[in-house]
Formats: C-alpha cells, structure tokens, sequence
C-alpha cells in the first residue's frame, strides 16, 4: 500500500454516493480530518444533501482537528439508523 | 459488571438475552425488543437490510454498556443487533439489563437503546414495494 | 386493543408473553420480568409464597391494562404473576407491551408495574433461613 | 347462610392476625364499610399495627361511606406486595 495513499471506508448511503465500498485519496496535503472534510464534500457534492456525516478514524468518531495519516483506519459514516 | 454486546446474521433469542442478564441478587429484568414494521410513514415495507461497521460497531455498543453500568445501578446489560436481511416481526435488537431494584433496570435500558440509534454506526435499509432507500440519511 | 391477564401457579415464559404482544404494526416490545432475590435486606432468601385474592386481582390487573392503553399509545399489553411457592430467581411477574413507538412502551410496562406493587390484591411471604414474614405489612 | 352474618374474606398476614381465612360477623348494626372497620379494629387490636388496611367490596376497593349488607363479598387487604 503506497503510504500517501488514504483508504476511506464507505458505508449505507455514502457507499451509493461515492460508488465505492473503500475510497481511495492520494494526497500528501490532507493532515487532519476537517481537510478530509472539505476534499469529500468538493468531490461528491451529495455529501452536502445528506443530514450530516461523521468521519471515524480507528473506530472512534473524530474531530475536525483530530490528525490522519494514511495508516489509520477511516471511515465516512452517514446518519446512522440501527434499532 | 457483565456484558454481552453481539451482532448477529442470524435470528436473536429474548430467551438467550434473559438468562445473560439474570442474578439472584437482582429482581428487576427490563428488556427491550426492537421488531421490524410493517408500514413506515404510510409505506409496506417488505424487509430491512442492516449493514454495520463490525468493530466500531461492537466498540459504539461496549461503551454504552459501561456507561450504562457507571450512570445507573444495575449490574448485568446485553446488547445483541442483527445484521443483513430482517424480515417483519422479526427481532432488529434486544437490550437486557438487571439491577437489584426495578427502576434502574428500564432507565438503563431506555438509555441504551436511546444512544443505540444516536451512536453506533449501523445502518438501516428498507426495502419497500417500489423500491429501497436508507433511513434517516437524508432531510 | 389486546389485553392478556394471567395468575398461574405454573412457571410463567418470557417466550409467551412476547409472543402475545408482538405486532407486524408495532416496533417497541419492552418486557419487564420480576425475579426472586436471594437477599432481602441482608436477609438469606429460600423462597418466596404469593398469595392472591384471584377474582380482584384479575380485575385489577385488567383495569391497570385497559388505564395503560388509555395513558399511553400502546396495542397490546400482557400481564402475568405467579402464586404459591415460587424460588430464588424463578419469575414472579412478567409485564410484556408493544407499541409503534419505543417511548410508550417503556413508559407503559414501568407505570404497570408501579400499579401493580401498590393496588394488586397479591401478598409475598419471605421465607428466610430463620423464618417467614409478609413483605411490607407492618411499618 | 344467615341474612344477617357478614363473611369476611381474609388474606396475607389478616389470615394471620384473625386466625381464620373466612371470618364471620353475626351483626344487625354493621352498614357501611366504615362501621366494619370500626368493629375490626376493637375485636384485633393488632390490625392497628399494621401499615393500614383496605375492604375490599364485591372485588373492588370500597371506601368508609360505601354500604355493605351481608349478601355483598368482602374482603380485608393488608398492604399489597405482589410483584
């Protein structure tokens, strides 16, 4: 696995929207999540429809300003719905 | 403390969720059973499809279990969510919880089932007659 | 509106009571099941005897059915007590309710207990190591 | 069965305090649940220790002013502890 190379988990609709299960980012720029952030949501402007969205890095939800590098766990976890 | 926190493909058992959660020093047992519907906002729904982000799913539901433990007095909670295709009726999550008194036992499980739905990232297809769409997503 | 009412002298089933509430309509199911404790007040606990008044305790179980169903949007609701001899950690009651919504159904099984312990004409007799008392008779 | 003895019903620690599970009052001046109480209360003095007690009338909870005649079913509830 290249080691600029972040590999963004998809699930429910953000699985249908970015058309991948596992997205892949080459990007030597993005440092935190809030910069993830803003790469997404220029990419994939249905992002923005959705009732928000959270970035979890490692399991953990995360801030805007928590950091990632590409060996981290990410996932993009749309509104959930379980129950 | 005890825990039992399971995502499970196949059906789940109240009886399974009881005995994990029965003690002979507590006399309250409070479970939660959540079924699927029917009819959502006017519509047949056929059957639901679950899909989950398995460890973070499993690590979303250890944390309210303790939380659970550290905010109320209860001693024993089970958490057990179904994955993949759930058919109406069937059972999408049970919650059990026991405590020594009654009234820790349901604002336990109220909790838990309350933070279930805000926190722990699975996510809910449902299949309707003319079509699927996943809850919640969208405005 | 279903209402299920049941004093038994034979051990009662979780599995039963959930199967008469669940709902194709409903997706909350909470169940209340009430244990016999091995300790009461520091007390050891051998077993407990439920006496009735059986034709008022139906009544009064079914008036606090049918006041559930009036309080709270809930369909269906069971209640079932044991009588006679019943061991440590047998089920002595079980309170089984559905609804559309989950908040009705918490709301209405814990408000169906709470009237239960206070108007149900039902007397508990704790056997301990050193001898038996009725519960809550004398201040 | 005499037209004029109430049967009295006994449960919990009453069966206890009155020595019978079915007590019978052989009274022309008993009319009301209230006066049944009063008679209650001077034949067991030990009823006065417990943490109060209902009549139960025809399988409802019946209050002092309520009329009782010996063809009514009635019952003495110590404090309930079902559940």
């Amino acid at each position: 696995m290249n080691s600029d190379v972040f590999n963004i988990k998809c699930f429910g609709i953000a699985t249908d929207i970015i058309g991948e299960r596992t997205y892949q980012i080459e990007s030597n720029s993005i440092k935190n999540v809030g910069e993830l952030r803003l790469y997404l949501d220029s990419k994939f402007e249905q992002l923005k429809t959705l009732n928000n969205y959270m970035i979890a890095v490692n399991h953990s939800y995360a801030l805007p300003e928590d950091c990632i590098d590409p060996s981290d766990e990410i996932a993009i976890l749309p509104p959930v719905s379980g129950g | 403390m005890t825990t039992n926190i399971k995502i499970s493909s196949e059906p789940l058992s109240i009886d399974t969720a009881y005995q994990s959660v029965i003690d002979a020093s507590n006399g309250g047992n409070c479970l939660f059973v959540g079924t699927v519907r029917d009819i959502n906002k006017d519509k047949k729904v056929t059957h639901l499809d679950f899909e989950t982000y398995g460890p973070m799913a499993i690590s979303e539901l250890k944390k309210i279990a303790v939380e659970c433990q550290t905010k109320f007095d209860i001693t024993k909670i089970s958490i057990f969510h179904r994955e993949g295709k759930v058919s109406i009726t069937e059972i999408a999550v049970i919650i059990a919880v026991s405590s020594k008194h009654r009234k820790a036992c349901f604002l336990a499980c109220e909790y838990a089932i309350d933070q279930l739905k805000m926190n722990v990232p699975i996510w809910k297809k449902e299949h309707l007659e003319g079509g699927s769409f996943w809850v919640g997503a969208r405005p």
